[in-house]
């Protein structure tokens, strides 16, 4: 990578030095981030409005939840986020297989993550425990059991997204270290990247016990 | 006559794709200018064609579904595709930037992709026109929203898409404000135009990604049934005006603040006096920036929303007019003892606080619980919305458009046409829109096809001063265009303001400044500091 | 409580709560009016008085005035909670049902509105009431969000589908009023206008015993034709031939109609009582299944009625199918 | 906790930290699992939130460094969560309390 005196070529012409970029950066990310939260808390105000509305249809629903899958999901995410922060902090120090090594083991876990959730769908699929009017399953006491599964799948659904979007940025991560492209000076993309994978992480956290253990 | 700097932003470097893909702050304002004013002339043609069909009951020129289309249409276009991105990205784009001393915005390549999804946004909502237009009103209310035949889906994808384009400029702006301004320039040294621009991202940021889901619910909701909102499934569609308007109300400060930042700016140059209460004002865009999004449920008193929540929002409801009546008292009093010059940025911003005091006041009226019973859906809140939108953020997108003209082109508009234009706008807004006011708290439900004739001579009045305000528009886009190219040069400071940018050349150099300007001086000490206006004299 | 006179901006009031909403409407009128006038002043004096002529003046760089500000600000504050508590207590009133109030259930559906009294009376977009008596409203939708507005007596409530709201309203004058709908509702939005008639006491009684058995004196014909209008078949079905959202009835007894899928269907007693009961069970092909069901609308008598004034609708030269 | 620095000033934080606070997350997880086994009633969600909430503070103070970067980040975080809350909390206002000064009662 040229280091030309002064000017490092990853810096942009508007900015007066590398630290104001990657504070802004940062800041950027951060409102993201926010912007994610809000996202989020729409549909997390759907689910306090209609579990407040019929509390006894969540209780029996959420009954249904494989709660081993949804720990065992919960525990990959959490060593996931563990082996992303380990990427920052190896890039940070300028070990690049250390941080390809790290990037990689936790794209695998998002992966596990996918695969579980995907036989968890496939299992409701298969019962009829669906949103809205694809509804089959009889199993449920109460007037619109399909209440649940509608906030269920469109909050697991959405983090799902995001967890895609998070592996094709890890991967693109990937790909961009193994050029050589990032140093203990300039691994910014490496650092947003992680605290959106934080912020997954940490939506799952709240998703996790909302739907799996109380419901 | 027509020595203008050689080279500038606007012809170095040249040629289409340079425009298309540039990454300079100026030329994407420009590029929203345009897509942004046809937005506005297509909502404008909508307009005239609902009140002209309002003459007199019945039939006039369009059936009820036509009509219902175009209010509708009317509704979406003005408010997403233009009153919100006006301000913010095609003056903000252009004026922040040079304001606080920068190069450009933090991320220049965010703020093309800001345009490029707005373009993507507006391309859904228009063909949304082609495939049978919608009919909800922009409001989309549940279930009527989701059992129409209308494209609702592709007008609610467009919104969604659009709001993807306000976050992006949102987000680039509050890192723009805090990490590129010039050394010296302390958080009150800014201009207030850019603490309207500080307030007006920070809602954006906040409150279009709950719009976000909103339509994607709704979208959902129409596509796969899922009952979120279906009443017979266990939804409840309240909740949907729940949502809606969670991001609704901010959204009409998102529209308002950066107006109020720009007549700031104006009543302080044109009376030549330091601006009173800077500190006042720009804690108050704050205040009602964070006090905007507890009151939504002002729009919802009616809706079978419970007494205990009415109440609060009522009481919260009245606790964000106050900072704007604190500004339009320091606006006055700025006023006083100032040398005042009547130019057309001037005129707009006296005309703004004529209108927008009328818009606020009658606020008041609809936040008291009993009188908003009687006066909710009805004329009386059209009337109010106008006055407050219309009266207030354009009024201050045209004063600011004239202001920065000579910045932007580096030429002058015509003043004497620019006088008749001010005129016309502001007999036909106040013809078209006092009317309504009338109409409304009389009972004259809106969104009205046909009515009773006993509402008929108001509903006339008011078409009839739509045609003048029709003609102040045009009258405006003629001389605006012309000045384009006859338009004698500005210099770089043809009113004599303190702000940093008019201390580069007009229009500006591709990179702004030769070099990063120090900041000497607060943006409004006029008492201490005159910058000549260089109108007179050729560069 | 006098009922209010009409101003230029507020129709004649006709309820016990009008006097209230009135008095506060005009208070904050003046205030703001006041108001205004002062800043509008204020900015024409300045303007005027501190009009730049020639040369630039200097201008002083005072740009802070405590005691001002704050009088600015503590003046509004004072003055917006006085109209908040003033429009809460009542809005309190406008809310809270008195516990003698008639119930009258009504039901909005597109287009129209449906009014069920006590004695099992119902009536279609004319609500009858007795002067001087609480009324409570109880609403509901039959399909989207209508709002059930009446100006004259300053009260509106939204009609939501699957849930009940109220609203209740004390007439003081006799006298016909309008009643909009004031939440889009689609196409005929505009048309959803009905009547509330307030009568004196004894004739609102006397018109529940009439409503009640109605019908008694008139042929089932002419009992039908006053249904036709009263519920509503007009909007949409005409009766002399001409095209409407619904077919037309004249002519259509006895004739074979082709429905929507192909299948022809004698128009007879069977096919005309589904159609009213489960409108959409058997549409006419080129119609759009938007009827409405009358289930629970309409009595059994009054569905004889209807299917006898549609029989009456022949030409004298026999039926000529369509 | 020595924090090293790199080249630019960017501090390091310790292997251990990392590895303790993904300890700690896996820990809390099995907590909160073993709770919901037993019905507590109400108490149920206050424990589940109690406990996501502590996981969540720790992921955001270790893992995305709010503890050690500058205030402001911190500001934009908890603004999040507080116009959540608001809107959560209005909301409910709304939905829990109907009918309540006035009974709607078919």
């Amino acid at each position: 990578m040229s280091q030309t005196a002064g000017h490092p070529s990853f810096l942009q012409h508007h900015f007066s030095d590398a630290e104001q970029q990657r504070e802004s950066a940062k800041l950027g990310m951060w409102i993201f981030l926010l912007t994610e939260i809000l996202l989020f808390g729409g549909l997390f105000c759907a689910y306090a409005i209609y579990r407040s509305w019929n509390p006894e249809i969540f209780h029996n629903a959420h009954v249904h939840l494989n709660v081993y899958l949804g720990t065992l999901n919960t525990v990959v995410l959490i060593t996931s986020s563990v082996t992303m922060a380990l990427a920052i902090r190896s890039m940070q120090l300028g070990r690049r297989t250390a941080t390809l090594r790290f990037l990689a083991v936790t794209l695998a876990l998002a992966a596990v993550f996918l695969v579980i959730k995907y036989f968890e769908y496939s299992h409701k699929i298969h019962l009829g425990q669906l949103p809205g009017k694809f509804y089959t399953y009889d199993g449920i006491a109460g007037t619109n059991p399909h209440i649940f599964f509608s906030v269920y799948f469109l909050m697991t659904g959405l983090h799902g997204i995001h967890v895609l979007a998070g592996m094709a940025t890890i991967a693109w991560l990937v790909v961009r270290t193994s050029r050589n492209v990032f140093s203990s000076e300039y691994y910014t993309p490496i650092e947003m990247t992680g605290l959106y994978w934080h912020l997954v992480d940490l939506i799952w956290i709240f998703l996790f016990p909302l739907f799996y253990l109380v419901g | 006559m027509n020595n203008l700097p050689s080279s500038s932003y606007l012809n170095r470097p040249q040629g289409i794709k340079s425009w298309l893909l540039t990454l300079d702050h100026k030329r994407i304002g420009l590029l929203y200018l345009f897509s942004v004013m046809t937005a506005f002339a297509l909502g404008g043609v909508f307009a005239m064609l609902i009140l002209l069909e309002l003459l007199s009951p019945g039939r006039e020129i369009i059936d009820a579904d036509t009509y219902h289309q175009f209010f509708t249409l009317h509704g979406a276009i003005m408010i997403f595709l233009f009153i919100i991105p006006s301000i913010p990205a095609i003056l903000g784009n252009f004026v922040l930037p040079l304001m606080i001393g920068a190069r450009d915005v933090a991320f220049p390549r965010l703020n093309l992709a800001s345009w490029y999804v707005y373009i993507l946004g507006s391309l859904f909502a228009l063909y949304s026109i082609i495939a049978g237009a919608v009919d909800t009103g922009w409001t989309f209310y549940t279930p009527y929203s989701v059992e129409t035949t209308t494209s609702v889906i592709s007008m609610t994808l467009g919104a969604f898409i659009l709001g993807f384009s306000s976050i992006f400029t949102g987000l680039n702006f509050i890192v723009t404000i805090h990490k590129l301004r010039a050394p010296g320039m302390s958080w009150f040294k800014m201009p207030l135009f850019v603490w309207g621009l500080y307030a007006t991202a920070i809602i954006q940021v906040l409150a279009t990604p709950v719009l976000g889901i909103t339509l994607l619910l709704l979208i959902i909701e129409r596509v796969a049934g899922i009952g979120i909102f279906d009443p017979a499934m266990g939804g409840d569609p309240v909740l949907y005006q729940h949502f809606f308007w969670f991001y609704s109300h901010p959204a009409v400060y998102i529209m308002i603040l950066p107006g109020m930042g720009i007549i700031s700016e104006l009543i302080s140059v044109f009376s030549h006096k330091k601006i009173f209460g800077y500190k006042a004002i720009a804690f108050s865009s704050l205040g009602i920036a964070f006090v905007s999004f507890l009151v939504w449920g002002h729009h919802m008193f009616v809706s079978g929303q419970s007494e205990l929540a009415a109440m609060i929002f009522s009481f919260l409801t009245f606790f964000v007019g106050i900072p704007s009546g604190i500004k339009v008292f320091n606006w006055v009093t700025t006023m006083y003892k100032g040398s005042i010059s009547l130019e057309a940025p001037m005129l707009y911003a006296l005309s703004f606080l004529f209108l927008f005091t009328i818009g606020g006041l009658t606020g008041i009226f609809l936040g008291a619980l009993s009188v908003d019973v009687h006066l909710h859906d009805t004329y009386f809140i059209v009337a109010h919305f106008h006055y407050v939108m219309m009266g207030g953020t354009v009024m201050a997108f045209l004063g600011g458009l004239h202001y920065w003209w000579p910045k932007i082109w580096g030429r002058m508009y015509s003043e004497k046409w620019a006088r008749v234009a001010v005129a016309l706008i502001f007999v036909g807004f106040n013809v078209t829109f006092f009317s309504q006011f009338i109409l409304g708290s009389q009972g004259m439900p809106r969104r009205y096809y046909n009515y009773l004739d006993q509402y008929q001579p108001l509903h006339a009045f008011s078409t009839f001063g739509s045609w003048i305000l029709g003609l102040g528009f045009i009258v405006m886009a003629i001389y605006l265009i012309h000045s384009l190219f006859k338009g004698r040069p500005g210099g770089a400071n043809p009113w004599g303001a303190l702000t940093f940018e008019w201390t580069t050349s007009s229009p500006p150099p591709h990179e702004n400044f030769a070099e990063i300007p120090r900041v000497e001086h607060g943006p409004y000490d006029f008492d201490r500091v005159t910058a000549k206006s260089t109108l007179g004299e050729t560069i | 409580m006098m009922d209010t006179t009409g101003s230029t901006f507020l129709p004649p009031g006709q309820s016990t709560i009008a006097g209230e909403v009135d008095a506060l409407f005009n208070f904050i009128l003046y205030a703001s009016t006041v108001l205004f006038a002062v800043v509008i002043a204020l900015t024409i004096y300045f303007v005027i008085r501190y009009r730049r002529r020639g040369a630039v003046a200097a201008t002083s760089g005072k740009d802070h005035n405590i005691k001002l500000e704050i009088a600015w600000t503590v003046i509004p504050t004072i003055l917006i909670i006085i109209v908040f508590i003033w429009g809460f207590k009542t809005y309190l009133k406008m809310s809270i049902v008195p516990r003698d109030a008639i119930e009258i259930k009504v039901t909005g559906q597109k287009w129209f509105w449906a009014f069920d009294y006590p004695e099992g009376v119902n009536t279609v977009n004319e609500l009858v009431v007795p002067v001087d008596k609480p009324v409570k409203l109880l609403m509901s939708s039959k399909d989207v969000i209508h709002s059930f507005f009446v100006p004259n007596f300053r009260i509106k409530m939204d009609v939501l589908p699957n849930r009940y709201s109220v609203t209740w309203f004390e007439a003081t004058a006799t006298g016909e009023y309008n009643l909009f709908c004031t939440e889009f509702c689609g196409t005929g939005h505009s048309e959803m206008i009905g009547k509330v008639r307030v009568v004196s006491e004894r004739e609102y009684a006397d018109w529940l015993e009439a409503g009640a058995v109605s019908g008694e004196g008139l042929s089932l014909e002419e009992f039908g034709a006053g249904l036709y209008t009263s519920k509503a078949c007009v909007t949409c079905h005409s009766v002399d031939g001409s095209p409407g959202t619904g077919p037309t009835f004249k002519n259509k007894y006895g004739i074979r109609q082709v429905m929507q899928g192909g299948s022809s269907v004698p128009v007879d007693e069977n096919y005309l009582r589904e159609s009213i009961l489960n409108p959409n069970a058997r549409v006419v092909a080129g119609y759009a299944p938007v009827m409405p069901t009358y289930q629970g609308v309409l009595k059994d008598r009054e569905i004889d009625a209807l299917i006898a004034f549609i029989k009456s609708l022949q030409d004298s030269t026999g039926n000529s199918g369509e | 906790m020595g924090n090293r620095t790199t080249a630019v000033g960017h501090h390091i934080l310790p292997l251990k930290v990392y590895l303790g606070v993904g300890a700690a997350l896996i820990v809390l997880t099995a907590i909160t699992v073993t709770v919901s086994f037993f019905n507590f009633g109400p108490y149920n969600l206050l424990v589940a939130m109690v406990v996501a909430a502590i996981k969540a503070s720790l992921v955001a103070l270790f893992f995305m460094h709010l503890k050690y970067d500058s205030k402001l980040y911190m500001i934009i975080f908890v603004a999040a969560i507080l116009f959540l809350a608001v809107f959560i909390i209005f909301t409910l206002f709304d939905t829990l309390l109907r009918g309540d000064v006035e009974p709607i009662t078919a």
